[in-house]
């Protein structure tokens, strides 16, 4: 009964040519590969699954400690810890086979050549991923890809890089640690991106004023959370100002309300991260409370909301 | 691995800020495999503090578990406040058990601070086994002391200003025990200075050793690589993945003294 | 006895030529002109009292609703409401000659000519201030200076004009809504300021999900609070490690333990923001919280602490 | 004005969301100048809701001071949920009172939601000072009264569901008793819609009428700028300051009708 809720048309939307049950995914390295929860969580409820940044080659990550709690928040410096490409390819796409939930794979690269050799690699083989998120904001790798997400042109190359290698989806993950998130977004739409997400975490440091020691090995990281949740309605809503390609929310995302907001503030679909260490049904919860939302609202469905907020300017 | 909304049975004070919780927990009572696992708890729906906070079980009868917690920040307080009847979300079982502790061994178990929950599970487990084995109990005085020091049943108190057993760390009464005992076996769980110096015994006595370990944790449940400890690998290829380090939530948290090494 | 130890020479602290008793100031815009709270609050405990800001012209401000809360923190888009600069003079310099504390302007202006002016009103009377802040960041106002805080020339240029007309503290206020703020911060310097405070608020937003209304009038708003604490100190500790004049740090100060996490990431001084309007007397609160904790540790002192974070890597 | 640790003395629900809340409270008791101030009260340490929350006063009587608050959010919820002897936080008295009102005019107190509180404040005020007056009082269903309709004694109830007293808004008993009263003079609380349907039925019929009015606060005492509401200046000058908005901390929450306007 609850699937068919959560999967009335009412509540699709699309994204490209693809089109999603719901605009609830989960966030690349907050879900894992999409099969470490399925114990506690029915993943077919999703819209999307976000897979965690794959490389090139395997990575082992940062030296611990690696995360630690803020005030509604928490900083992380993982360091894209994973298994490479050619693993992921090896032992994941033949999983994502079985599994009914559409998979965005996300890459990350330190220099454009190693974002255009992932796709390629996946592009040559028979998979049934719908599209990749390219992260080009992760602000806890020396180069982990940070100069693209800072700088529209470099962001409008590899954009167009990728976009010729491929004709799943391209959606291009922007930082909000700059000065114009929206320039950085339109590079990436003029380039021929699809979609852009927004945002990745946001550069933090923790202290542990007892030892005088840094919590996080790599000194700085990147803070989520309902913390940042201000920070990415802003760019969100800047982002829908200017662009016409969907927007993808990021940021804080706890409840169902935050989801509205996102929508309202101009996503087309929102992706659940931190929340989903605290309980990974929690984008599970969030459809069923969703839908019940749009049903006692004026809305017709989510895709009516889209960047319908009522300015008072 | 279940999230289950508990009830909780007890909730009392033990020794100075230290305190043991009772839930009534039937399904992750039910899943619970042994001592040295954990559970990771939810307090409240306060978002101020977004993370879970993992607690090893110290024993598990019928449907109840329970834990044996500190008061280090405001999630523990908020613990302590909690009253009997509240209800309780926790995360579990998680994590692996401690092992290859039967007649042939002779099990050391050693606990500090807040590490003495899984210790008393074990201590338990051996118990019911009839399993001979000695405990070292570390403490910083004997206000957070709630168990007695007796060496005539092999149990060992440490404090470090004397004020209750021995004086100093565990690695006193260790090292004059170790000597005496057949096929010692060391079970030990604690804060990481205690851990690094029984691990460093431990290598130096060729004592096989089970570390219970601690990390900083996201999720538990493996989403978000958070957890690391360092793996015991001399050669880790340029290009790998988990050869240097090992998620506690998964892998752990109870290690081989000679698979890990504390930076 | 307790004012006795809040002048300890101990946790005094020097920036440019002025010494301040302790390093815990309260922030501009959360503490008025520094007359309102006295009755709640022995606001002569305080290091220094920023004002908040000055125009050339007294402001209205922005029309409601100018705040809301957040997770950990609020958003508020007050548009610089003041009594304008003429009035400052008149009724604002007589007071502070009766108070002890050390009183340090906040100055906005829209473009360079008008900081200049208000400069130059404040340096042709006589006056106790101790300095200047100059806030180039203010994120809710059409031309609050905006352009001047994300562009390090321009910061170069403002500081520059404003160190010829003043001997007094010149300390530039530094937005986080930035690229590379030590770029900013460098400009900064380089021109001959004394200092730099950051961080100003965060850019934001907040929509009421019900009714789909910007809870901002403005849409976008200044993010403050507990939230971006460790925004604020990933910023004074990047700045710690290119500047050699003294940071000033700020954001989400609520305890005493924050402002070791500022000053042991290399902040000179504090100030408090937010924290304020839930308790006006929470700088008293931490400077004698702060004395027993430098008294408990192995400093001598809040000076020696100072940059002094132990880095893992 | 005072930041004040008061004790809880009792805290019931006394109808659907609304609850009753007493402190023992003497310093703000002792400074607190009549109907319409407010306290804004710090419900918890939680740093996940930074700001207090403006609650106004409903009585004082000795030491005890008493709000009435209707279950919103978080922070309400979180009060409903404290318990008698309870410590809490408030930093009051704050703001003007309802003036005016004495034996020379007729004054007609209307009541919206959680705009309950100063009106029965000053209700019972009147009443004391031996003042005859009506009372109207809206809601949107009879879950939410907690007063009886009573015409006898000109305390009208009006519910938008007609579930109680009148059918409609407080401006439908309004309507038909203005006519009859001399010299009338109104006091109202309430939603914002209310307060702007009695605004303009004040200004076009000439009433004098003091509205307590709400804003989103972010001190309670002049520091953040933030609660302001529109002035009704119709001239104010290019750059002019505090002649368009009014703090409604400082310079409120009550205002006469013609000196502000609802957006
Ligand atoms: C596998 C495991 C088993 C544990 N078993 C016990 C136990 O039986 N009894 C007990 O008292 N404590 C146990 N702990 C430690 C316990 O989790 C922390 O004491 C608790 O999280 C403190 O929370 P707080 O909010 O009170 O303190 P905080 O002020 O948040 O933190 C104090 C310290 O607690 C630790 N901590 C905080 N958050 C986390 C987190 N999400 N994950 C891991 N550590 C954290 C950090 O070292 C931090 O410096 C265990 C930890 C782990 C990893
Ligand atoms: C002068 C004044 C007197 C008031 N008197 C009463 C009263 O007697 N009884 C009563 O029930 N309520 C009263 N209120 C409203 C009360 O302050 C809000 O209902 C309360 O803050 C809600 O908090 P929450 O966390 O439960 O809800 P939230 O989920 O935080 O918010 C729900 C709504 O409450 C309002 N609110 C939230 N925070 C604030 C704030 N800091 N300042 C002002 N409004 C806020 C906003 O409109 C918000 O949309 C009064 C407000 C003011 C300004
Ligand atoms: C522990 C952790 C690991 C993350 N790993 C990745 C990653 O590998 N690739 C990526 O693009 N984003 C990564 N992110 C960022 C999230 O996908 C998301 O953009 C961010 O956390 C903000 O959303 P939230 O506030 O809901 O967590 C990670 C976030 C966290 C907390
Ligand atoms: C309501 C409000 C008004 C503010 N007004 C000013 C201002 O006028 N000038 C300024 O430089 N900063 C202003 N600030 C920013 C603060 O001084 C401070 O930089 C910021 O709030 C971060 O500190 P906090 O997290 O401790 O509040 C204001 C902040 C708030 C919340
Ligand atoms: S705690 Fe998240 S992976 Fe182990
Ligand atoms: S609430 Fe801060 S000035 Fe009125």
């Amino acid at each position: 009964m609850k699937r068919k809720i959560s999967i009335l048309p009412k509540n699709s939307i699309e994204i490209g040519q693809v089109s999603f049950n719901n605009p609830i995914w989960v966030a690349s390295g907050t879900f894992g590969y999409g099969t470490e929860a399925p114990e506690l969580v029915d993943v077919e409820k999703l819209g999307a699954i976000v897979t965690k940044s794959i490389t090139l080659h395997p990575r082992e990550g940062n030296p611990p400690p690696r995360i630690v709690e803020t005030s509604s928040g928490m900083i992380n410096s993982i360091g894209l810890a994973n298994i490479g490409v050619d693993k992921y390819i090896d032992e994941m796409l033949p999983i994502y086979k079985n599994v009914s939930t559409k998979i965005i794979m996300n890459v990350a690269g330190t220099d454009l050549m190693e974002y255009v050799e992932i796709i390629e690699k996946i592009e040559s083989v028979s998979s049934d991923l719908v599209g990749f998120e390219i992260n080009i904001s992760c602000p806890n790798v020396k180069k982990g890809g940070m100069e693209f997400g800072v700088d529209n042109s470099m962001t409008a190359e590899l954009t167009s890089e990728l976009r010729k290698r491929t004709d799943r989806l391209l959606i291009m993950k922007l930082s909000p640690n700059v000065s114009d998130i929206v320039s950085i977004g339109m590079g990436a739409q003029d380039a021929g991106a699809d979609a852009v997400s927004a945002i990745n975490t946001v550069v933090g440091m923790s202290i542990d004023s007892n030892s005088g020691k840094s919590n996080i090995y790599t000194t700085y990281g990147g803070l989520s959370g309902p913390a940042i949740k201000p920070i990415g309605l802003a760019a969100v809503h800047k982002l829908y100002q200017k662009l016409s390609i969907p927007i993808i929310g990021i940021g804080g995302i706890v409840s169902s309300n935050d989801v509205m907001e996102y929508i309202l503030a101009g996503a087309s679909a929102v992706q659940i991260g931190t929340a989903n260490y605290r309980d990974p049904g929690t984008g599970e919860g969030i459809i069923d409370e969703l839908n019940q939302t749009v049903e006692n609202s004026k809305w017709d469905s989510v895709k009516d909301m889209v960047g319908k907020a009522k300015l008072l300017s | 691995m279940i999230i289950e909304k508990t009830i909780i049975q007890s909730n009392n004070q033990i020794a100075e800020n230290i305190w043991k919780m009772q839930f009534e927990s039937p399904q992750i009572a039910e899943e619970y495999a042994g001592a040295g696992q954990f559970v990771n708890i939810l307090p409240n729906d306060d978002w101020n503090h977004p993370l879970r906070r993992p607690m090893s079980i110290a024993s598990v009868e019928d449907s109840t578990l329970s834990i044996i917690y500190k008061i280090f920040g405001d999630v523990t307080e908020a613990l302590s406040k909690k009253k009997v009847g509240d209800a309780i979300e926790l995360l579990g079982p998680i994590g692996n058990v401690f092992t290859k502790w039967d007649s042939n061994v002779f099990p050391i178990l050693i606990g500090g601070g807040v590490g003495l929950a899984p210790i008393l599970n074990l201590k338990d487990q051996c118990h019911v086994a009839d399993i001979d084995y000695a405990t070292i109990i570390g403490a910083k005085n004997s206000n957070e002391q709630f168990i007695d020091h007796d060496p005539e049943n092999k149990i060992y108190l440490t404090t470090d200003d004397g004020s209750i057993g021995e004086t100093g760390t565990v690695m006193v009464p260790l090292d004059k025990i170790i000597t005496k005992i057949d096929n010692p076996h060391i079970y030990a769980c604690g804060p990481e200075p205690m851990l690094k110096a029984i691990h460093d015994f431990a290598l130096k006595n060729e004592i096989p050793t089970q570390l219970s370990v601690e990390s900083y944790m996201g999720c538990g449940i493996g989403l978000c690589q958070g957890c690391v400890i360092n793996k015991n690998n001399k050669a880790p290829k340029e290009h790998s993945y988990h050869e240097k380090y090992s998620l506690v939530c998964l892998d752990g948290p109870i290690y081989e003294a000679e698979d890990i090494y504390f930076a």
